[in-house]
């Protein structure tokens, strides 16, 4: 059970998918902090994201004065790319993904590892101090949630007796993750707003250091960093719902049909928990992710260890 | 043919980064030119059909550049090449050596007599991969897990200064490299309390 | 391998559309003054250039963590055959984890997940 | 073309704000308006708008800041005196004298996108320092570490409380950064992010009148304040509603209190709680006082800027920020001012 797009359309439909996902990401995160704070969001808000994508794209680009301009066009793609490859491996139906890689949440995982290397070096490119500040703080988190993301991903990759996504999948036609495992989807929670660096975990574009990486971006490659922040959020919801939540598995409603709702709602979940949590110091949020964080992890692994022995 | 193709790419990619290396004058370009290299390397092992020795690779290359660039920018002068400089010693020396040890990897790659017992495709390698952990290998493969405390631990005991006696007391006793292992002299301002003073040493307490 | 050329070529497209969108609006554009590109401070100023021997403070914590990142991946390979190996699996990943566990509550104890 | 200004056109304006004399934390309010986006970074804006009075020290920093809002965009300065003198930077500005300025965003951040005439610079243009043509290279550097490569120095080496000896980043922050009060500079030494030594400096806000509706007190002056600090924590959405209640005047306390709710649950206090001890009180327990909408509370004697700069020392930059925003006193008169 191996299925794979054509190599030509492969790049279309994950652009495709990002591109509808990250919108979508834009929409619930207006409606959300609209709803928050009070404000009555009317339908103008489905236009939204558009608008003020279409202010950036007015806008010249600024530069510094003396960045490194190679690293600083490189990073912005860097990271979409990485967003794209990740969402290949997401299986949307029984017989659909655009690549079901045998070693799918090993590929995941670089992807991931691949993201600290882009937003460190859109941190650094500019050469200005609160990028660079923020660069190296998310370093920091980076290197302490991406151990989170191999031990939930491998606990579900134990009852699938594969690393293929598709496979996972298919070992939750009983019973879905999220029940199995309790522990995982929080913690992959907490990889995804980490890797989008979104919300609680927003330390590479935070406030507190003016828009942190890309304080000193404008036009439109700031427009493309935004819009891989929300394509890599939009990938992990997408990722979530099909590690977690059952993927294609559903009555009546097609597969795709369901992966569609189940990331809808996980992005809403990951939208509430950027609005609803202040964002965690960075120092605190390391001795966090591996004191209490990583011993989660592996009550997470015990707890699909101990359920899948036969 | 299209195998042969990517080949080509990657492997004209993972030389090129790997030149380019050498040739840049800033630490942070230098570490992430040697992971485009490593990936590409990755890209042909995948091509070999490593399916999980490849992407394993492109994994470990990842994290470890990553925080290879921390050092290198931390610990090198002029880490951004700002000012332009060079990031090979004995330059000449080098470059042969380079050369030899390519010039004998190739003539061993294109002249070499190799087994010719292609795998069946279609065979579970990462599964085959979990049973020789599983069984033969499971004592060298908990030696690893030993080991890697090991490392952790002296990770933290090198460079931690601060410990469980306090936030300064990591190098409660430690010392100072010597500019001079033979003689023992210091640099300038950092002789410690009780060495070389002829006096009853207190040790270094912060 | 036949079914990663999907994710290369989508990796490899996105990044070239990205990368021609990013590059090619300013490609022509002249440099803008020299005050218009002083890094954001919020009307401050810095003295030195940003780029510099950053004393990152995680230090130790990476370390710890390339070590601990290099026994994940036995782990992999481990999952798969977990269900087929049972109790056995289980107790030698316990142990293995117990062991990596050890460094991790060393490095909590002497306070090295914490800023230097 | 004419579809993107179209939209560009109905998009929530971006805009800087900075801060000036008389202003007060009124500004912050703005961000009530749902047509309005707050930014933090004056690159990300199309429309700067100068709340206030701008003399001496502060007007410099205005023209920095003006420079660096990208060549399209717009200023707007928001003033009870446009009579007073004013810096280069506001000298084609739009000027505006009533309570709302809103409008007059909206109509700069239209005019900004759908007919950007280049803005000039006002500072000339030079690098920091000259250094084309110097230099073994050309480009201003000497050696390894030395001159001044592309116009500036390099970071120096300064010993540090792990025993590392790594550089140090000496540089002037604000006034116009998220967190810092009004008229507020923090000439800081960083070496890896935390703070070494730091110095608060009060800048001259100028004499002249306020801004309608800069003073506030009690709810209002508290509603503000936390608006500022639900920015800096990254909870924007609870901004808005905070700066939508102080807008309405922060009569409903039950509102206050909901919001108040939320802020706690949120793990604000909890980031910011052992950050900044000063006189064994943490920005927490001062976030806590502040949520309490308690305008006995209130009054509390302002702390002398040179004992807010030394508990930065050794402080992570983002915890020095709290820190200095905990203390911020909601008057005109910042910390920086007090008398020590």
């Amino acid at each position: 059970m191996s299925n794979h797009a054509d190599i030509w359309a492969a790049p279309l439909l994950a652009a495709g998918i990002l591109a509808v996902g990250a919108y979508t990401v834009a929409v619930i995160h207006l409606a959300v902090g609209g709803w928050l704070a009070q404000a009555r969001p009317g339908v103008g808000l489905l236009l939204q994201p558009a608008r003020s994508a279409a202010v950036l794209m007015a806008q010249p680009a600024t530069a510094t004065e003396r960045p490194d301009r190679a690293m600083a066009a490189l990073s912005p793609a860097l990271y979409a790319a990485l967003a794209a490859v990740a969402v290949t491996v997401v299986p949307w139906s029984r017989s659909f993904s655009i690549a079901d890689v045998e070693t799918g949440i090993v590929l995941w995982g670089t992807a991931e590892a691949l993201v600290i290397v882009a937003m460190f070096l859109h941190g650094w490119s500019s050469n200005s101090h609160q990028p660079l500040l923020a660069a190296y703080r998310f370093v920091a988190a980076g290197v302490s949630y991406l151990l989170l993301s191999m031990f939930v991903l491998i606990a579900a990759a134990i009852p699938a007796e594969s690393l293929q996504l598709s496979r996972i999948v298919e070992s939750q036609a009983g019973l879905w993750n999220v029940v199995r495992q309790p522990l995982g989807l929080p913690l992959f929670v907490v990889v995804a707003l980490g890797s989008a660096t979104w919300g609680p975990l927003d330390l590479a574009d935070g406030s507190d250091v003016s828009g942190g990486t890309a304080a000193e971006a404008s036009g439109i490659p700031g427009l493309v960093w935004m819009w891989a922040r929300a394509a890599m959020l939009a990938a992990f919801a997408a990722m979530s719902a099909a590690v977690f939540l059952g993927g294609w598995h559903g009555p009546v409603l097609p597969g795709p049909a369901w992966m569609a709702v189940k990331t809808v709602a996980m992005i809403t979940v990951l939208s509430a928990a950027g609005h609803l949590l202040a964002r965690v110091p960075a120092e605190r949020f390391v001795t966090w992710a591996w004191v209490v964080l990583l011993p989660l992890g592996f009550a997470d692994l015990a707890i699909a260890g101990l359920g899948s022995l036969r | 043919m299209t195998v042969d193709l990517a080949f080509w790419v990657f492997g004209l990619g993972a030389v090129t980064t790997g030149w380019r290396v050498f040739r840049t004058a800033s630490m942070v370009r230098a570490t992430f030119l040697l992971l485009a290299s490593f990936l590409n390397v990755g890209a042909i092992i995948l091509l070999l059909g490593g399916a999980y020795l490849g992407v394993a690779l492109l994994f470990m290359m990842t994290v470890e550049m990553a925080v290879m660039a921390i050092f290198m920018v931390a610990f090198m002068m002029n880490p951004a090449g700002l000012n332009p400089m060079t990031m090979v010693h004995q330059p000449r020396l080098a470059a042969a050596a380079g050369w030899v040890a390519f010039v004998a990897g190739a003539v061993m790659a294109g002249r070499g007599n190799f087994p010719e017992r292609p795998l069946p495709g279609g065979r579970p390698v990462i599964a085959d991969l979990g049973a020789e952990l599983m069984g033969r290998s499971m004592l060298i493969f908990e030696t690893a897990g030993v080991a890697l405390v090991a490392t952790m631990i002296g990770a933290v005991v090198l460079s931690s200064r601060r410990s469980r006696f306090g936030d300064e007391a990591g190098d409660e006793g430690s010392l100072p490299p010597a500019l001079d292992p033979d003689t023992g002299s210091y640099p300038p301002g950092v002789i410690p309390e009780g060495v070389g003073s002829g006096h009853d040493h207190h040790g270094g307490h912060g | 391998m036949r079914a990663l050329a999907p994710a290369l070529a989508a990796f490899a497209g996105v990044f070239a559309v990205a990368l021609a969108a990013t590059v090619w609006p300013g490609a022509k554009a002249p440099l803008p003054p020299w005050p218009a590109r002083a890094p954001w401070l919020g009307g401050g100023t810095p003295e030195t250039h940003a780029w510099s021997r950053f004393h990152a403070r995680y230090y130790p914590l990476t370390l710890v963590f390339v070590a601990f990142e290099m026994e994940m991946m036995f782990m992999y390979p481990w999952a798969v055959v977990y269900v087929r190996e049972g109790v056995t699996a289980l107790a030698d990943m316990g142990v293995f984890l117990a062991l990596l566990s050890l460094g991790v509550l060393y490095a909590w104890r002497e306070r090295a997940l914490r800023w230097q | 073309m004419t579809v993107l200004r179209r939209l560009a056109q109905d998009a929530p304006a971006p805009v800087f704000v900075a801060r000036g004399g008389g202003a007060g934390l009124l500004p912050v309010e703005l961000q009530a308006d749902p047509r309005l986006r707050m930014v933090g970074s004056a690159r990300h804006a199309t429309v700067l708008l100068a709340a206030g009075r701008f003399a001496g020290a502060m007007g410099d920093a205005l023209d920095r800041v003006h420079d660096q809002l990208p060549s399209t965009g717009a200023v707007v300065w928001w003033t009870a005196d446009p009579d007073a003198a004013r810096p280069p930077s506001l000298a084609e500005a739009t000027v505006f004298g009533g309570p709302d300025p809103v409008e007059a965003v909206l109509a700069a951040h239209r005019r900004a996108v759908s007919q950007p005439g280049a803005r000039r610079a006002v500072l000339a243009d030079e690098p920091p320092h000259p250094f084309e043509g110097r230099g073994d290279h050309g480009q201003g550097g000497e050696g390894m570490m030395g001159g001044v490569p592309f116009g500036r120095a390099m970071a120096m080496t300064a010993d540090d409380r792990d025993g590392l000896a790594l550089d140090q980043l000496p540089l002037q922050l604000g006034p116009f950064l998220l967190g810092l009060p009004n008229g507020v500079r923090v000439s800081a030494v960083l070496q890896g992010g935390v703070v070494q030594e730091a110095e608060l400096e009060g800048l001259d806000l100028g004499e002249g009148r306020a801004l309608a509706g800069a003073d506030a007190t009690g709810a209002r002056a508290d509603l503000r304040w936390l608006a500022e600090a639900l920015r800096l924590g990254g909870l924007d959405a609870l901004a808005r509603r905070a700066a939508r209640l102080a807008r309405a005047g922060a009569t409903d306390a039950a509102a206050c209190a909901r919001v108040a709710k939320l802020v706690r649950r949120s793990g604000l206090p909890a980031a910011w709680s052992k950050v900044g001890v000063v006189e064994g009180e943490d920005a927490r327990s001062r976030l806590e006082r502040r949520l309490r909408f308690d305008p006995r509370a209130g009054g509390r004697r302002p702390l002398p800027a040179d004992r807010i700069g030394r508990a930065l020392a050794g402080q992570d930059w983002s915890d020095a920020l709290v820190t200095i925003w905990s203390f911020a006193s909601v008057g005109e008169r910042a910390p920086a001012a007090a008398a020590p």
